[in-house]
């Protein structure tokens, strides 16, 4: 029986010290919804990435912001939704996209590398909202 | 995170337990610049306990490396799990650092 | 150095699939917060039954409806916040208080003998708001 | 979840591992029913690798010992952990289930 898709959303403080409660969140929902033990590794080292960040270059390591995250569950794939508030897009007008960030460090190398999409877009009034989007492997279940 | 550090055969055999991320880090950082900031000639990291690793946890050992280098210390890596080996692959890492199946094989690989 | 007050919100599908993952959320929260391994307990058992409630009694157990998690994780407390979409306010009109509630189940019993505060109100538009307060033992730190 | 039955001595010892809750408490309802159904004398529940409890695992336990009682059949926990316990406790369920230690000595406690 294939799950249904399903919607679980968190919103947390820009503190490191969470980091460890969301990679738990992202592993355990993987886990219900049946990806490999490596595709689970892949969604948290991604997330983690992902916010670590928002925590460092969109929040200057204020841990007083908000950032929101959305799993969205569907038969073959998760979809990651990390949402910031900060001030990047209004500021510079410019896109995380920009050719700049492409020779980035780590953080971002380790998302590409390990998710199938990944997108940042501006968020809805403020903010950034980047998508990252992982296929899990066809199962027999 | 839990870090301990024991001296055994003039070797500084550092055991981590837990997560190295963003939180966790800085605190292993100041434990080997700590090591390197003596000077001590080898480094052990017994990562059996590690059941993750971020780019934060990453670059913490690509700095001890650089500190240790020009003194010509050495940093080897024990026993990582499945997981910090993904990691370390990911990063490429693989061909910078020295990785043993156990604390022991790390010790008693030569230089 | 007292932690500054937090707030973590989280949503999920009313399936019980997902009540581990929310006892791992209300657990690490608990335990970045300072609280002991029996408060630790005693959070994760309340939250567990109150969920346990809605999916049962509010949602007749349909797994495709919605519960809203908010941790506010004060110097002193914990206060956890179980929200649902559920008709039972506009139904019968009458509160979960009455009567007939006081002597309800083990669940309810349990939530109220291990959390200091358990009240159930109306929520704003639709649905049941259930807030339950945990205060921490004085700590040394 | 995880259930495994075995039979020592004529006693079903019923391992539990993982937490019991209303997700999980289903199977090990139907897992506990079957032996109460067959009127297996004496059930063993073996709690030791079971972190949580909430209180559906409470009502089947009850469940348990209400199909048992008829037929005289006993139902024993075995080395409950400290969540456990405290749960058990909270759910005034100390005196209705006598609670061992270990299985061997629920398996030599007396009738
Ligand atoms: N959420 C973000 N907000 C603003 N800038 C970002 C964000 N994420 C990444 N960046 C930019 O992308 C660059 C690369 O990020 P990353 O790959 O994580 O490497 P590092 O964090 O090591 O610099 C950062 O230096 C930063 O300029
Ligand atoms: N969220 C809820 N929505 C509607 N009714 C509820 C809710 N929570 C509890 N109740 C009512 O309270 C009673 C007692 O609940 P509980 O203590 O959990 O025992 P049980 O679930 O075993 O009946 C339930 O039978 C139900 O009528």
């Amino acid at each position: 029986m294939r799950p249904p898709d399903e919607y679980i959303t968190l919103s947390l403080p820009s503190n490191p010290k969470y980091l460890g409660l969301l990679r738990e969140v992202v592993g355990r929902s993987a886990e219900i919804f049946g990806f490999s033990e490596e595709e689970k590794l892949s969604l948290m080292l991604a997330v983690n990435e992902g916010c670590a960040n928002i925590i460092e270059h969109c929040y200057g390591r204020d841990p007083s912001q908000k950032i929101d995250v959305t799993l969205h569950l569907l038969p073959d794939r998760m979809e990651v939704e990390l949402r910031d508030y900060g001030e990047y897009f209004e500021e510079g007008g410019r896109s995380i996209c920009d050719e700049e960030l492409r020779e980035g460090g780590l953080g971002l190398r380790l998302m590409k590398s390990v998710m199938d999409e990944v997108v940042f877009r501006p968020a809805e009034r403020e903010g950034t909202l980047l998508t990252m989007v992982k296929y899990r492997a066809a199962r027999r279940s | 995170m839990r870090i301990r550090t024991r001296f055994q055969e003039g070797v500084a055999v550092v055991s981590i337990e837990g997560d190295v991320d963003m939180y966790t880090s800085p605190e292993l950082r100041s434990a080997l610049s700590e090591l390197t900031g003596e000077r001590v000639p080898r480094i052990v990291l017994d990562l059996g306990a590690v059941p993750f690793m971020d780019s934060s946890g990453i670059a913490t050992l690509v700095q001890t490396l650089k500190e240790a280098r020009p003194y010509g210390g050495e940093v080897r890596l024990a026993a990582p799990g499945k997981n910090v080996l993904r990691i370390l692959e990911l990063s490429n890492l693989m061909a910078l650092f020295p990785i043993h199946g156990s604390v022991e094989e790390a010790l008693r690989g030569e230089a």
